[in-house]
């Protein structure tokens, strides 16, 4: 059943309000921009998020969250696109928590992020390029523990993490996905160097240098040389998290434009009136329905377990990131010049979705994906 | 509840004893359905039987009432006999547009007789009808329609002619939009319906560019029309045709909804070259993405919750994508594809098939067309 | 200089008119395919193009052709895109010539060219797709000659041509460019096995069967495992011309669409009123100028014997066959049902586009070809 | 012929003697350009020295009248003296909007005695024009301004705003759209000169998506304009601003032509997904016979071969294709490329100029408005 539940439609009827005031863009986008904020987040917000139970909303209710699933998390993760709200949501309490499912690291870091009080970050690219698999960041065995040598890049909010999940290689050579094992690094670990950089569209993500970081065998999430799994329960969970965001970037990009269409006037006539930005209006509707029904159909196959779920999550994040650039795209171009003034919204949609777009794999490498799990 | 789980039972059974194990083998192409009426040809006297015994029980139109020849069933016992048939693989009984178009608008407009006549004709599958909207000229235009239908007191008389009438030349009736004052453009339009055998109805096959001919042109000189094949009000029938549009327009949306939700690349076997292979798994993207749409729209649909525009969206996405398919379908055939007649391009289907796809966003109104439906009733873009 | 002197303009004004004529497509396309012909052109028609000088365009003077270059041909076969005239000229007149050019063979097929009276065809397909390299028919030496064993596909009016150029392998494998001789293969020879193949657009091309032909040493054109550049000097000519007879498609395409905007009705209105289609027709004209360009630019370049010449070749190609596309499939879209029945000429255009755009080479291999040398 | 040999020799000669070797290095960006005017810093004495001289000459405008301060060159003089400065790489003496759009339209429309006084000042530098079209509101429809100047007599009062004028706050002077008439719409504009410190001028730049802040919002309160400032005739500006416009709009459409001819896959610097190379092999395809067409269209125009309206077209390829070469660029940047101020992300350009080549295709007309253009002065379909 592709419609949502009266449960889901409740939990919308929640977040929805409480984003578009709480988490609008000029109270926390524009707000934490131009104070010039180290973490590019509220830590009130996600305080609130807490305490509407949403910070751990993937997490089993005997360990104190809601107990829910991925289609829950990607109707907050909408809201938070449509919004363009800063938090660490996606990276914490989809991709981090779903990392951590059934490990003994899970009891240590789950009660934090339900209070609202923990951030966690996940440290997987090493290059320009997303590639997991390519991961060769060296984790040596020592003694009981491990010694972690490598860089990271594209750590979103790694500067105001408390915990990083860090994909290292124990075995194999980069290509490989065995040999990866999954480590969960307190940020303060000594040895862990954090260069907090600020992207385009005002969120921070983090360069890591980790140099000789010691770590006890427990820091390993899963098993040793076998991170892939749990490294792949996050990827998924983000992606496809990262789909419903993008979805609600494109919602939030196109109903602000084709309000724009309404009330602006050239030439005499309102421009909705012209019937080249009608139809281009009218298909941009029909692409976004489709990415939030793709986006949609991974969700549930992940919470179904079905071997086609990642399939659909590669489908789903490619064609919401191929949509959102749509989106913001016409975005800019009806809105005119007023479009290309930062004291519009527009154009952070633009900055966002370039970012959110590229996290977890870009379009290019997701529709590579297709392709590879379609057996071409 | 314990009346569906019987009703499954007694179905199941009645189905395992009257459908003929021939019945029971997927059709291998449109060729192998059974289309009813006056000139059809059965195939096997399976298909006829089969016909028959559905036809006699009313289920060819399971939820149609009784009364009218169909099988009475709710929509939970029609869905259960849908199941049941799809477990023994059971063809469908009849192919039909009586049962597809016509039917439903005569149980709406149809005064009590019509629907005693036509409805059990079309359950039975005793009449094949074919629809007159089009007209040369028109195009998406439908309402500009010229056909005339003068009062001549206890008849109509028909004149004029009708293009795209899908295989006009082996349909007993027509369904067919007239005029009947041209008063106003909508409002002088009437729904007539005739034998195609009424002295002076020609039908002249259309050849496409595929080489394939399934349309007509249809010429009407002097038809006389009884007024008892008038349906619904005189100069009200554009309120039926939009029905009928409607119908038509879900099921056209509908079309690659069912199948097709395989990856493209791994069925066209073996993408060597590598900007095809980024092209096809970009159509892939988009394609499965489609898929998804497909399904969350069948559910809406079901749940009554999709914007009575939707079909539009539907229509005009799925069919763009249907021809992006055969397109890169022809490219990873290469010049194999570009026989005509040979093995290579499977009999010549590829390139026919590619060639009829360009009609896909024509028929049943034009992606324009479509696109200026969505900005209108879903977007409600000024002046749309 | 990218606009033509008046000499070309000359040519043009000759050929231009000639070919609206006697090459329309009610003359020659339909005529020849609707009587069955089994050449799917008229020898009539070829013969007229040797009265006008045109078979041996790029025949120098001293072999009595009118020694003028790819602009020419180029200019020749734009009318015949335009007018969808089936003729051998883009294969014999344009690539067979400049395979044979300089070679001893020269001399031997030249003057039937020159007279009309002799049709030659390029063998190089082993597979549905274009790839010159993976050239495998072997040609083994056997005494003084070489015995050819092996198929070849998409043989344009190869069951019509006289004169066959078959690439084959002496030496390497599949794949390398050295090792590959070109052969001069007179169709009657003992052994070749000619299947006539209709294609999409009722143009004829042939699968050749090879078996045991024996051919002399001075068959080679070229030299021995050299026939690369013979080879890609022909294909390089036949790219450059096909782009010019699919810039002609598309002209010719667009132009019969244009003229129906202006004169077909829809909603009370001419459809060429509405906003968007003007707009897509605006964006398809620009297009054709610019594949237009491209042509001009590849054609001159080879008559420089610029390095860049295959580059700009391989663009044209593309941008051709990529704008011949987009102007057929809007032209059947613009024209509604009347354009999906065989009696109106857009489909023609769409099915001859097919054709050519596939031949030597789609746009994909070009593309590919653009990036390979770019040197990335 | 002899003269133009002898005359490039003496040219040879000139330059050798008087460019500075420092003015024959390239500019790395648009700020080592001298752009002249009042409140102008200059770099080096060998950029001031270089502006005198040539301005001396009049070959800053070296087609220009030797009466009205240019070079009084032929066009094949004019000719030579840009190939002989292309080859010692000597700089451009001056950037001026006052050359390139002011200028022509003053030779054209302006009195004598305006010629006089305002050509010289542009050729020497003197003066730094600003261009006053747009205003808030108006967007692509500039012949709806609002911007009023009141009839009092010796001059004129002028009330208004006008947006997106490029370096309004480093201009001296301003050309400026105004409403003079209200009767009908593009005849009531009038076509006014006036020097940005008179009083009830002010400027506030504005702050873009990419950080940067090229563009000014104007302000008029009741800012008093001589009568002798007014080029052309009163009400008929628009005659004016047509004509600059065509050239604002060739040079914009020029401004993809000269370089970007290089492969964007050849530049990028290593694709390893075979998915973004397909599509970077895709644009190189589009972007390399859109440099064919960028030099077949500027031997049209020399030749006066261009359709008037062919602009728009390479306006509107050129801006288009140089978005979708940013978007690409972007992608093959990966997640370096998203980095706002850092050095992987060549200090903020990458994503900055990705984010200004968005205005390209708005800013001289937007796409949609050139496509409108096309449609109807070259296609001539009714009704655009």
């Amino acid at each position: 059943m592709m419609i949502l539940t009266d449960d889901q439609r409740m939990l919308q009827d929640v977040v929805r309000p409480f984003m578009a005031e709480e988490g609008a863009i000029k109270t926390q986008l524009r707000h934490w921009r131009d104070t010039g904020c180290k973490d590019g987040f509220g830590h009130g917000l996600w305080k609130q998020l807490a305490e509407l139970g949403l910070t751990g909303i993937l997490i089993p209710e005997a360990a104190g969250g809601a107990g829910l699933g991925q289609v829950e998390a990607n109707l907050v993760l909408e809201e938070i696109g449509r919004n363009l709200t800063p938090s660490p949501f996606l990276t914490t309490s989809v991709a981090a928590v779903r990392a951590l499912e059934e490990s003994a690291q899970a009891e240590r870091w789950y009660p934090g992020i339900v209070a609202g009080e923990t951030v966690a970050a996940l440290a997987v690219d090493e290059a320009k390029s997303h590639n997991p698999a390519a991961t060769a960041l060296e984790a040596r065995r020592q003694g009981n523990g491990f010694l972690l040598n490598g860089a990271k890049q594209f750590v979103v909010y790694g500067a105001s993490a408390d915990l990083l999940l860090v994909a290292a290689r124990t075995a194999g050579t980069a290509g490989e996905t065995t040999g990866v094992t999954l480590f969960a690094v307190p940020r303060d670990t000594a040895g862990v160097n954090v260069e907090n950089v600020a992207l385009a569209d005002s969120s921070k993500a983090a360069r890591l240098t980790l140099v000789d970081v010691a770590l006890d065998a427990d820091a390993v999430v899963g098993e040793v040389d076998d991170g892939w799994a749990p490294l792949s329960r996050a990827l998924g969970a983000g992606r496809a998290g990262a789909a419903s965001e993008l979805v609600g970037i494109a919602a939030g990009a196109s109903e602000m434009t084709f309000d724009y269409l309404k009330q602006r006037k050239q030439f005499g006539r309102l421009i909705g009136e012209f019937q080249v930005l009608q139809h281009r209006a009218a298909h941009l509707y029909g692409e976004i329905e489709i990415a939030r029904a793709a986006a949609h159909k991974a969700a549930q196959l992940i919470d179904a377990g079905d071997p086609r779920a990642d399939l659909f999550t590669a489908v789903a994040k490619a064609k919401a990131g191929k949509v959102a650039r749509l989106a913001v795209q016409e975005g800019i171009q009806m809105h005119g010049g007023i479009g290309m003034t930062d004291e519009h919204d527009i154009g952070l949609y633009m900055k966002r979705q370039a970012v959110i777009d590229e996290l977890f794999g870009g379009p290019r490498y997701q529709a590579g994906e297709v392709a590879r799990l379609s057996g071409y | 509840m314990a009346d569906l789980v019987q009703f499954r039972e007694a179905t199941r059974a009645w189905l395992e004893t009257n459908c003929p194990a021939e019945m029971r083998v997927p059709m291998k192409s449109e060729k192998d359905a059974c289309w009813g009426g006056r000139k059809f040809v059965f195939q096997s006297p399976a298909q006829k039987q089969w016909l028959e015994v559905m036809g006699a029980r009313g289920w060819t139109v399971p939820d149609w009432p009784k009364e009218y020849g169909g099988g009475g069933l709710s929509a939970a016992e029609t869905k259960v006999l849908k199941e049941e048939m799809a477990a023994i693989g059971a063809r469908s009984p009849l192919m039909s547009f009586g049962i597809s178009m016509l039917g439903p608008a005569i149980l709406k407009f149809g005064n009590e007789e019509q629907k005693k006549k036509y409805l059990g004709e079309i359950a039975r599958g005793e009449i094949r009808w074919c629809q007159g909207y089009s007209e040369p000229g028109a195009g998406s235009d439908l309402a500009g329609l010229q056909t005339k239908a003068e009062d001549k007191g206890d008849h109509y008389l028909v004149n004029g002619q009708k293009v795209w009438t899908s295989y006009a030349d082996e349909a007993d009736w027509i369904f067919c939009l007239v005029r009947t004052s041209t008063e106003s453009k909508h409002g002088g339009i009437s729904f007539l319906l005739f034998d195609m055998e009424s002295p002076g109805v020609s039908t002249k096959p259309i050849l496409l560019i595929s080489g394939n001919s399934p349309f007509c042109e249809t010429f009407f000189d002097d038809v006389e029309v009884p007024k008892n094949q008038l349906i619904g009000v005189e100069n009200k029938g554009w309120d039926v045709a939009k029905y009928l549009l409607g119908h038509e327009r879900e099921m056209i949306s509908g079309m690659g909804l069912g199948g097709e939700r395989q990856a493209l690349g791994a069925s066209v076997g073996g993408v060597d070259d590598p900007l095809l292979r980024a092209e096809i798994a970009e159509f892939d993207v988009d394609s499965l993405a489609f898929a998804a749409m497909s399904e969350k729209f069948i559910d809406q649909l079901k749940a009554g919750e999709a914007h009575p525009a939707m079909p539009s969206m539907m229509k005009y996405a799925g069919t763009e994508l249907n021809k992006r398919r055969h397109e890169l379908a022809m490219a990873a055939g290469g010049s194999d594809a570009l026989e005509w007649d040979s093995e290579r391009s499977r009999g010549g289907k590829l390139p026919r098939e590619w060639l009829r796809t360009k009609a896909n966003s024509i028929e049943g109104g034009t992606s324009e067309v479509q696109l200026g439906i969505v900005a209108k009733h879903i977007l409600r873009l000024p002046g749309a």
